[in-house]
């Protein structure tokens, strides 16, 4: 078994449905969804205008599903996909689209075009046309359990370390608990803090939480890569853990592309509603601050701007959580033009920053130029987020320009400044 | 009978001044400079009247009682003084044979110098069989005539288009004078009925200048023909603010507005009723309440219904529903194509593992 | 049964209808040049009021422009014409209506005498030979 | 043929045609577009849709945040002469009549000098955007020959209207049957081309607003 244009070609046929034909018979080529992609903001090249990235996708839609096309391909008007084409076409769908939604946003037709990029992902990974980083990273999640390729004793070091340092205890495989608290690679890798921020916090709100080894990678990277069966393996997992378990809610880490996987791809991937509620850390958060849980024992001073991860608040919704809390710890916050829904991606979202060609990195690097703006035009030397992903992204990026720019995470800062 | 027109017009006792004044007017109607009337009334005060042959073919003799109960005998009908009227069967004493060998003679007489004036289509269905005098078919008559007129006057829609008779479905293959008619100067004075004025003035250009006036593409009188009767109506500033009527028996139409939704052709009929009016000047259709039916137009019969708005189909939606149901079923059909092939895609799906990643 | 009992009633000129529009005032310059080549040369010329595109109120305006002269000639001749002096002499209002009482024609001459004024020689002589049988007569 | 034939041609066997192909094609595309359906959502909805997907179709319509700014010639001239062409194929009375005449539907019309200026500025913003097109590099980028020839069919029943209408060029009698030819030829377009975005845009705006909607984004 092995991919193929044929395959390739086939997964299209499966996942086009009436929006996507809707979508392409509505485009009426005004390009301004170029304008939303900070691919195209910060570069200028025609090639990254987000309708541009599906084009084959169009024409396997035109000649497979409407009469004209169908036409069209007889008499040889039309030529077929080529796996030359598709080639071509990867560094479109992967490199430079972190499927961050920002178009489909701004599209006046009302095209939702991240939409149509996650489809035409099924048919461009099964006919082998995947960066190899998102590849292996996806081979390391299916075959060991997370894309950075951790298994559960390192998992379990990390947590008796936290248990250590905060003194708490920290349950795993605990059936009847409130929470199945879910982590990322990333965060478990390089920011372990969050676990004991997160420890600390449901200690305060007397909520029961607990880990479950077989299933404690929240990441997802079967969606990024863009195939429903190998997600559907990923996520069922964490569907088998919090159903053995019983708990009554499956808590998402910061992640963003991981609470997209969870919340809005995983019901839909195996096929049936969840027994259980999918909670972002946020909402959990400024739910306990609404109940007056969650106190804060000083406030952060230096003046900070917010980066809104795309998959958690445009394309998760999750719109409402994160200003109160970051009002909640920062005396300073300052809001930005370009926040909530309408934020700029760091550039490294939808599996981009698994990409470490020299091509993909030089155009990460471009591209954050839009984050170093905002954070010159707001003129603060901090910026706070909630995703491991863009954290590491943004660290990138930072260096990249060697800016002295402070990068701190929204959970573990609350946990910081908390009330003992 | 030979002498010069002032003196006749004299006999009947009409004046210098009501002659120049007829011209300095008539001058007017057709855009000649106003120094034109004054050229006019002496040219043709002088004048030696040129033989006029006029021949009816297949007509209604409307254009003839147009001509000749125009309101002010003594204006129009000066034309018929200016002209020696040598054949018009309506209205010469002469009949039968007598009347031929009057047209023979004159045509003899005259040889290249006549005007010829034709109203009515000629029909050229069965050999020209439809219409004969004195048992010669109308298209060889106008043949022979017109070898040797100077010029060709075509009265009215039916010599000059062809008219009612050649309406849908044409049963008796009417054609017009210059269908048949190549090599020599025609001008087409349309109407159903020609208005009187148009083929005065007409007259009085050739005796004046000895040629015909300026015409447009399709042979009229410029000065008579340049604008359209909806340009010239009195109604048409109520086209502008979109009052119109829209029954003849509404407050529209008692307030005079604009007829454009009850069929008026005006738009698209260039003629000059609108400014030189009918029955001496009293008044014309869209004044009388009824929309212009465009019957100075070719194929003003066939034009799509006299009480159909321009904008508005001739038929509409013949095939609409036809098309529609096929548009429906061709729809449909795709659908289950398109239903068809996409479950086969799922039901063919092979699952994916993680070696089927790799090229 | 009265007129006014017929619902049906032409309203005419109807509302809206075209003001000035400008196109009288340079007709004044026109004659302005008209009469300097009447005074030069003696050559007369006339303008056709109806062949330009005037409104009402635009010949309302030139007629007032041009104001009321010492001479008016009326002519009955197939319906009455007159031939008013303004009050620049020289120029001469020509309105010709016919047997109906409509206007048929309208001009504006410049001229000492308006043509249609003049008596032609022919007719002077007509006039002659009717004045010799007059005197032969006595 | 002459003219009034031309023009009895356009308005009567010309516009049958037309608009047969413009309703079979409608019907046809929108069967072939909407048919191929979609998978019901399984995860459960932060908020109910209820009238999201109605919402963003109006929503749409405006510029977003920013927008206006990055790409003014793209939405001004945009609505200028989407506008525009809704004042002139709906306002001008003889439209208004045919309208009703096809459907009964009738309303009053607006001026003709209004109309005239109407369709004056829409051919001066479709200039515009046309520039706009050739000039904006995302834009050209995407052009296809689809892209110049829907424009132009766009752009010629206004012209040739309003030079109906202005007396230009040629007699009103054959300037009015290719303005009406000119407007059969986009009806037979219309459902073949992206013009066909006319209707699909609301199908596409009502998906955009119900998928994001059901996770809890009003986009």
């Amino acid at each position: 078994m092995s991919a193929s244009l044929e395959k390739g070609i086939h997964a299209l046929k499966e996942v086009i449905d009436a929006p996507i034909a809707s979508y392409f018979e509505s485009c009426v080529h005004c390009g301004l969804c170029a304008e939303a992609c900070l691919f195209y903001t910060e570069t200028g090249d025609p090639k990254y205008t987000p309708i541009h990235k599906v084009e084959p996708l169009r024409r396997v839609y035109e000649q497979e599903y409407t009469l004209l096309g169908r036409l069209k391909k007889a008499v040889g008007l039309s030529k077929p996909v080529t796996d030359a084409e598709l080639d071509q076409w990867q560094e479109l769908v992967y490199d430079s689209c972190t499927m961050c939604g920002r178009c489909s946003l701004v599209c006046p037709v009302g095209n939702d075009i991240v939409y149509m990029i996650r489809k035409f992902r099924e048919g461009m990974a099964v006919s082998g046309h995947v960066p190899d980083g998102i590849r292996s990273a996806t081979k390391r999640t299916v075959e060991i359990g997370g894309p950075m390729g951790l298994k559960w004793p390192a998992v379990a070091n990390v947590l008796r370390k936290a248990e250590e340092s905060t003194g708490l205890t920290i349950p795993v495989d605990k059936e009847g608990s409130d929470y199945l608290v879910l982590l990322s690679s990333m965060e478990i890798v390089n920011y372990p803090e969050y676990i004991e921020a997160l420890a600390k916090i449901f200690h305060k709100a007397g909520i029961s939480f607990t880990l479950a080894s077989d299933a404690f990678e929240a990441t997802n990277a079967g969606i990024q890569i863009g195939n429903s069966d190998l997600a559907k393996v990923i996520v069922s997992r964490i569907v088998d853990a919090a159903e053995r378990l019983k708990v009554k809610y499956v808590l998402s880490p910061e992640c963003g592309h991981a609470y997209m996987a969870i919340r809005w791809e995983g019901p839909n991937l195996i096929g049936r509603p969840f027994g259980f509620e999918v909670v972002h850390v946020l909402e959990l958060l400024d739910e306990l601050r609404q109940k007056g849980v969650l106190k804060m024992k000083d406030k952060l001073k230096d003046p900070l701007i917010l980066h809104d991860p795309c998959q958690i608040v445009r394309r998760g919704g999750v719109l409402q959580a994160p200003e109160p809390l970051i009002q909640q710890v920062a005396e300073n916050y300052i809001p930005i033009a370009d926040k909530q829904k309408w934020n700029w991606c760091c550039g490294g979202g939808g599996g981009a920053s698994a990409i470490h060609t020299e091509e993909a990195e030089a155009l990460r690097a471009k591209v954050f130029r839009i984050k170093k703006r905002q954070l010159e035009e707001a003129g603060v030397n901090t910026m706070v987020t909630f995703c491991a992903n863009c954290r590491i992204t943004i660290e990138e990026g930072l260096d990249h320009y060697e800016m002295n720019t402070k990068l701190l995470g929204l959970t573990e800062l609350l946990a910081e400044h908390m009330e003992d | 009978m030979q002498g010069p027109l002032i003196d006749t017009l004299a006999r009947q006792g009409i004046t210098r001044r009501t002659f120049l004044k007829y011209c300095a007017t008539l001058a007017s109607m057709m855009a000649l400079p106003p120094a034109a009337g004054r050229a006019m009334a002496e040219a043709m005060a002088a004048a030696r009247r040129p033989s006029v042959i006029w021949l009816p073919f297949q007509e209604c003799t409307g254009c003839t009682e147009s001509i000749t109960r125009s309101h002010s005998p003594t204006l129009e009908g000066m034309i018929f003084d200016m002209i020696s009227l040598d054949y018009q069967e309506t209205l010469m004493a002469a009949a039968g044979h007598q009347a031929e060998e009057a047209r023979h003679a004159a045509m003899k007489d005259n040889a290249g110098k006549y005007l010829l004036v034709v109203d009515g289509s000629i029909p050229l269905g069965l050999d020209g069989a439809y219409s004969c005098i004195g048992g010669r078919s109308n298209v060889d008559i106008l043949k022979e005539a017109a070898e040797g007129a100077a010029a060709i006057v075509a009265m009215g829609s039916c010599a000059s288009f062809g008219g009612i008779p050649k309406a849908n479905p044409n049963p008796t293959g009417a054609v017009s004078v210059s269908d048949i008619i190549k090599d020599k100067p025609i001008v087409n004075i349309p109407g159903c009925p020609p208005i009187p004025v148009v083929m005065t003035g007409v007259l009085a250009h050739y005796l004046t200048f000895g040629s015909l006036p300026e015409l447009d593409e399709k042979g009229r009188p410029k000065a008579f023909f340049g604008e359209t009767i909806h340009d010239r109506c009195y109604r048409r500033p109520f086209y502008d603010q979109g009052k119109f009527a829209k029954t003849f028996d509404d407050e529209g139409a008692r307030q005079g507005w604009c007829l454009f939704e009850l069929g008026c052709k005006g738009p698209v009929t260039y003629n000059a009723c609108a400014t030189v009016k009918w029955n001496g000047g009293t008044s014309w259709p869209v004044e009388s309440g009824h929309g212009c039916l465009g019957c100075s137009e070719p194929d003003f019969w066939d034009a799509g219904g006299f009480y159909k708005a321009l904008s508005v189909p001739a038929d509409p939606l013949k095939i609409a529903a036809a098309a529609a149901v096929a548009g429906a079923v061709a729809g449909v059909a795709v659908s289950f194509a398109n239903r068809a092939k996409k479950n086969t895609a799922k039901q063919t799906h092979e699952p994916i593992t993680v070696d089927d990643l790799e090229k | 049964m009265s007129l006014d009992a017929i619902p049906i009633h032409v309203i005419n000129p109807p509302p809206g209808e075209p003001g000035l529009t400008g196109n009288a005032p340079p007709l004044l310059r026109e004659l302005s040049e008209l009469v300097k080549r009447l005074l030069a040369s003696g050559e007369t010329s006339a303008i056709d009021l109806s062949a330009l595109p005037l409104t009402p109120a635009d010949l309302d305006w030139l007629r007032e422009r041009l104001g009321e002269g010492e001479i008016n000639v009326t002519l009955q001749a197939n319906g009455e014409s007159t031939l008013n002096e303004t009050a620049c002499s020289g120029i001469w209002w020509v309105t010709h209506h016919n047997e109906q009482g409509a206007v048929t024609s309208q001009f504006i001459e410049v001229a000492f005498v308006p043509e249609l004024v003049k008596a032609h020689p022919q007719d002077v002589q007509i006039g002659q030979e009717y004045l010799e049988l007059l005197i032969s007569d006595l | 043929m002459n003219e009034l034939q031309f023009l009895t041609w356009v308005r009567g066997p010309g516009l049958d045609i037309a608009v047969g192909i413009f309703l079979l094609g409608v019907l046809w595309r929108l069967f072939e577009i909407y048919s191929l359906g979609r998978k019901k959502d399984l995860a459960a909805p932060r908020q109910r849709s209820g009238a999201s997907g109605l919402h963003t179709v109006f929503r749409r319509s405006l510029a977003p945040p920013g927008m206006l700014k990055r790409s003014p010639v793209s939405y001004i001239g945009g609505y200028i002469f989407h506008i525009g062409l809704a004042i002139v194929v709906f306002g001008f009375a003889p439209h208004i009549l045919l309208i009703k005449n096809l459907t009964g539907l009738s309303w009053p019309g607006l001026p003709s000098q209004f109309i005239d200026l109407a369709a004056v500025v829409t051919m001066a913003a479709m200039v515009v955007v046309l520039v706009d097109r050739i000039t904006k590099p995302a834009k050209r980028f995407l052009s296809t020959f689809e892209d110049w020839f829907t424009w132009a069919v766009t752009f010629l029943p206004v012209l040739t209207g309003w030079m109906a209408v202005q007396h230009l060029l040629l007699p009103y009698t054959t300037m009015l049957a290719l303005h009406i030819l000119s407007v059969e030829i986009l009806l037979v377009v219309l459902p073949f081309t992206k013009l066909f975005h006319a209707f699909t845009l609301f199908g596409s705006r009502w998906y955009n607003g119900r998928v994001n909607a059901h996770k809890g984004v009003p986009v």
